[in-house]
């Protein structure tokens, strides 16, 4: 079990250092979003660093959602995912092993990224920590909510806004969770019980989404 | 080992086939004919349990094969008319991807061999997408070289590939054969397979339901 | 007249160029350090500090030759670029990648001077002003040009690809200069005038060439020596390639 | 010449039909993205106006980016730009039909749409009249622009990203003049000077931008 | 008319093939030969001025192709590996539709007949996504039957089509060098094409450069 979750990882990773841009690049969408929307704001310093957190958080959540579509639309199209489907071992461990490879690339460095872009928000160490925190423990519920709505829309035409229409709703609960974080933080509150919070919606993303996204495949499948 | 009775086959309002239904034995190859859009593929997507059985039933080893699940999904090795393989990957790492993600070991010896047995040799660290079309054929085909599991669904094998390729895939089936496989193939391009038993099954040409 | 023609379509080939870049390149380092201690030199040492900046104002003799390097390297990568995709030298091709990174560092310092500079100056480390933003703009496509080219492993495609996004961006050159002019905003437009007497005109102008001298000198040879290495990549395989890296292997 | 124009963008549109989904979710994402900013900053409304201009205009942005990766990724992978390439007419021309397309597609609903969204943040009804005549006049632009991204990225795996990060910067000039001029509406001066340079960088962008990508094109397809 | 000298490819560090030479005139046909992964394809694409040529020379009535451009396009009918057809679509609205684009007017009646020569008669409205393997490369086919450029370039044609479907190509091609049209064709699969002579061109197997 434990090896096949591994070696899904390890394919998937493989191939995303072939496509190392794909990282690269998701990274450099959030800096983006993050420094265009200031831009549209106005410049003022103080409503900056209110924003920073609500700003910070829907970037990345943004440049997760991004990367979504392709989690199985490279698999299907060449005809891999039928093999997938078609493997001795229960899809649910293949979906896992896949929901955990997509964290690895998109989720962690855009959460080890984002201290340093908060530094250009002028926020406090503290609320920097709770940040990179917030992203830490959140950003696999992204993975993992993401899954279900790839999964569901995969071979529809269109589905790649399908699914954000999908998954950005589903989403708002880890937003508020996360931003909620910082923003505590911000107003000298504690963050603890929005983090904890965050880790249950965690552990439920990343362990129960597996297997109806497993089921969703299927049919998309048929 | 594999019998399939009465199968339907429904895709909109048009019934593919009705009443299909055959016996294969160990050693025995079906060779499933018909025109282009008769619903072969259709077929062999039902075998592998991909798509379910409107009506009918297939079993497997004597149990149908929705209830056998996973257990039948260890013994059946299916190639469709997509490769399945990653063009960012090169003909090795996919074909040792593909073997570990179905839980089998092929060390790099013997995936290099395969390669070569099937004309690939000097394009191994080539990644897919540079490969023409027939070559990519090849590499999804490299996987059989080394496959032992009992029940091989092939779709059209010998698309785009040449007449060596075809004559060394139609090897590789015949040597599975007399290893005691079962293999369902269907193919617009009548090729002799050496060994084993081959039973013919045609599906009507469409539009008569 | 032809003769002399004839010998710039000589260097054209990277075989030929391979070693004259290579005789260039020390004496281009040589030229950036000399013009670089002047520079510093008559910046930190001989001009006077500024009434109004203090000392802070030195961070000028970094800003300003990080600046125009910034946009005059991306004019001289999108000459090269639009010079390969019109007569498929291959050449210009390799001259515009290598000259990718330099300009990417240059904008970055001028970014991050500036904004180290806009602190004391007016309060605040970045405003979305028209030089500002344009600049930021120029950072970004130098990012991408190289994000673009990294990504297509195909080096002609990837030449033509580039090729069409610098100089798609040159229209951004024009703006950044001429916002100061064209908009009101907060950055200045002239610097040599921004002092009052002339005698410090001249020694800051004085020492702002010199330094813009030096990035001048720094980055052609950084330039040239990444050309060098890109040149051994792409042409790995012919026989002139093989025989340098069989001297040197000789040598050593 | 026209004829081809026509006949491009009648196919395109007659395919974006099929795919309904595609548009009404463009529409909805376009909502939700909206309507999640305010989520992640706070509900003060004094705040939440002024942010108004920036957010629908960023959020339309990222509405037009998200469908500019399938502006050639069909046609490419279905060899039809193969065809359209080898076609006797300049690529150019079909191009700027299908940039046509793609604003009537993409641009044009959210144009609609933004003047009920922007009700949402309290604007008054000339802001709301200059944020419709902004993005009637800015989305082409957007088009435009991110045609040559989506025909320099065609191909190059990992290419969503990769294309925003090349389009986004810009996209900054559209998004300024066009957030600028709402605000500056918002703030009693005139739309005047926005627009018109609005005005000039759609000229520019869709009547320019067909050529520069016309050769991309024929790059990616070598 | 056709007329290539010299020609040379070069892909990655591996020359495919050099000194191609050939020449074609009205009513003749190319069949180029050669196994998966020998530049067949590659070939296809410098005929179709898609991919530019290293070296070598390639004319068209005399005048090289790159410089007549949409002159020569005019000309040319390519089908490639891929269908070109767009799978939202009915086959009979893919065809008008590529008709449109090739600024060619094709009214429903001609079009619902092309159709039904290549044995797609039912199938007109069904979206393509619908259609088996072998029927979406009808319909890619069907634009033949009305084509009446001078040169047809057909990278395998044949492919996932059965036989009477291949019958039929084959007699579209027959008709068309009878009209004096000139096809280079490449496909693994033997099949006699009617009516006008046929030149064969056999790609050396890879790695002897
Ligand atoms: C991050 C912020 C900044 C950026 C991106 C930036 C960018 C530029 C650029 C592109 C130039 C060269 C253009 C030209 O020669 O006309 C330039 C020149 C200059 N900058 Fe900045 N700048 C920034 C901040 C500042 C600040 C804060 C100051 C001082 C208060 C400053 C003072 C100057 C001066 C004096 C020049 C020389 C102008 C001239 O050549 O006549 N800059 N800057
Ligand atoms: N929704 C639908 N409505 C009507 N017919 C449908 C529908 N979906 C599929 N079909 C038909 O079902 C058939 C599917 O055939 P299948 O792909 O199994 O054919 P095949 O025998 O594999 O053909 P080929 O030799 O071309 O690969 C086609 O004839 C197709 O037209
Ligand atoms: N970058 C590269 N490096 C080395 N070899 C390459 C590279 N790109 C392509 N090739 C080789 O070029 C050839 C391309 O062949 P092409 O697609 O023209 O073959 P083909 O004759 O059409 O084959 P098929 O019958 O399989 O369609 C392949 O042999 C491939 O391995
Ligand atoms: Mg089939
Ligand atoms: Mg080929």
């Amino acid at each position: 079990m434990l090896k096949l979750v591994r070696a899904i990882i390890s394919r998937d990773l493989r191939l995303a250092m072939r496509r190392r841009a794909d990282i690269v690049s998701a990274l450099f969408f959030f800096i983006i979003v993050v420094s265009l929307f200031p831009l549209g704001v106005g410049p003022e310093p103080e409503l900056l660093r209110k924003l920073a957190p609500g700003v910070l958080w829907v970037a990345a959540l943004l440049a997760t959602m991004l990367s979504l579509p392709r989690l199985f639309a490279d698999d299907h199209r060449d005809g891999t995912l039928e093999q997938l489907a078609l493997a001795p071992q229960p899809l649910g461990l293949i979906v896992l092993g896949k929901v955990l490879a997509h964290w690895l690339v998109s989720g962690l460095p855009l959460a080890l990224l984002a201290p340093v872009l908060g530094l250009q928000f002028d926020l406090s160490t503290d609320a920097l920590w709770v940040l990179t925190c917030s992203l830490l423990i959140g950003t696999p519920a992204l993975s993992g909510i993401g899954a279900i709505g790839a999964a569901l829309t995969l071979g529809v035409r269109g589905g790649g806004v399908l699914l954000s229409l999908l998954v950005l709703p589903l989403y708002i609960p880890v937003l508020i969770f996360g931003a909620g974080a910082v923003d505590a933080t911000v107003t000298g509150l504690g963050a603890q019980a929005h983090l904890s919070l965050l880790g249950a919606l965690t552990l439920a993303g990343v362990f129960f989404a597996p297997w109806p996204t497993a089921a969703a495949l299927r049919i998309a499948l048929e | 080992m594999l019998e399939v009775s009465n199968l339907e086959c429904v895709r909109g309002e048009r019934r593919l086939f009705a009443g299909v239904g055959f016996r294969l034995d160990a050693g025995e190859m079906l060779y499933l004919q018909g025109a282009n859009g008769s619903g072969k593929t259709s077929l062999l997507r039902m075998l592998c349990s991909l798509s379910p059985a409107q009506e009918g039933e297939i079993r497997w080893r004597g149990e149908s094969i929705g209830k056998l699940g996973e257990d039948y999904r260890r013994e059946l090795c299916h190639l469709g008319h997509h490769n399945a393989i990653k063009e960012e990957l090169t003909p090795l790492e996919n074909l040792r991807t593909s073997a570990r993600l179905a839980d089998e070991a092929l060390d790099e010896g013997t995936a290099l061999d395969a390669l070569e047995q099937l004309g690939l040799a000097g394009r191994e660290d080539l990644p897919c997408r540079y490969l023409s079309q027939g070559q990519k054929r090849r590499v999804a085909l490299a996987r059989l070289v080394n496959e032992r599991r009992a029940l091989w669904v092939l779709d059209e094998p010998y698309v785009a590939l040449d007449s060596s390729a075809i004559e060394r895939v139609a090897g590789l089936i015949g040597a599975h054969l007399q290893r005691g496989g079962l293999a369902v193939l269907t193919t617009h391009q009548a090729v002799a397979v050496a060994a084993g038993k081959v039973r013919e099954l045609v599906l009507a040409p469409d539009g008569q339901a | 007249m032809s003769n002399k023609l004839i010998n710039w379509f000589r260097f054209a080939s990277p075989q030929a160029f391979y070693p004259l870049a290579g005789r260039m390149i020390p004496w281009f380092w040589a030229l950036a350090a000399v013009f670089g201690i002047a520079g510093l030199y008559v910046g930190f040492l001989v001009a006077p500090t500024d009434a109004q900046q203090g000392e802070g104002y030195r961070i000028i003799f970094l800003h300003v030759p990080a600046s125009w390097m910034s946009m005059f390297i991306y004019l001289v990568m999108a000459f090269w670029a639009g010079l390969g995709l019109a007569f498929n030298f291959r050449l210009s091709g390799m001259m515009a990648t290598a000259l990718a990174p330099t300009g990417a560092l240059f904008t970055f310092l001028s970014l991050w001077t500036g904004a180290l500079w806009g602190k004391p100056m007016w309060g605040t480390w970045w405003v979305w002003d028209a030089r500002l933003t344009s600049e930021l703009i120029l950072l970004f496509l130098y990012v991408g040009f190289i994000a673009l080219q990294s990504a297509i492993d195909d080096p002609r495609r990837a030449d033509k690809a580039g090729a069409i996004l610098a100089l798609v961006g040159v229209v951004n050159i024009p703006i950044i200069y001429f916002s100061v002019k064209w908009w009101n905003t907060l950055h200045q437009g002239s610097s040599v005038s921004l002092t009052k007497s002339p005698s410090m005109a001249m020694t800051m102008l004085l020492g702002m060439l010199l330094c813009a001298l030096a990035c001048w000198m720094y980055a052609i040879a950084v330039a040239l020596m990444r050309v060098r290495t890109i040149m051994l990549e792409r042409e790995r395989h012919t026989e002139w390639v093989r025989e340098e890296l069989g001297m040197k292997a000789k040598e050593q």
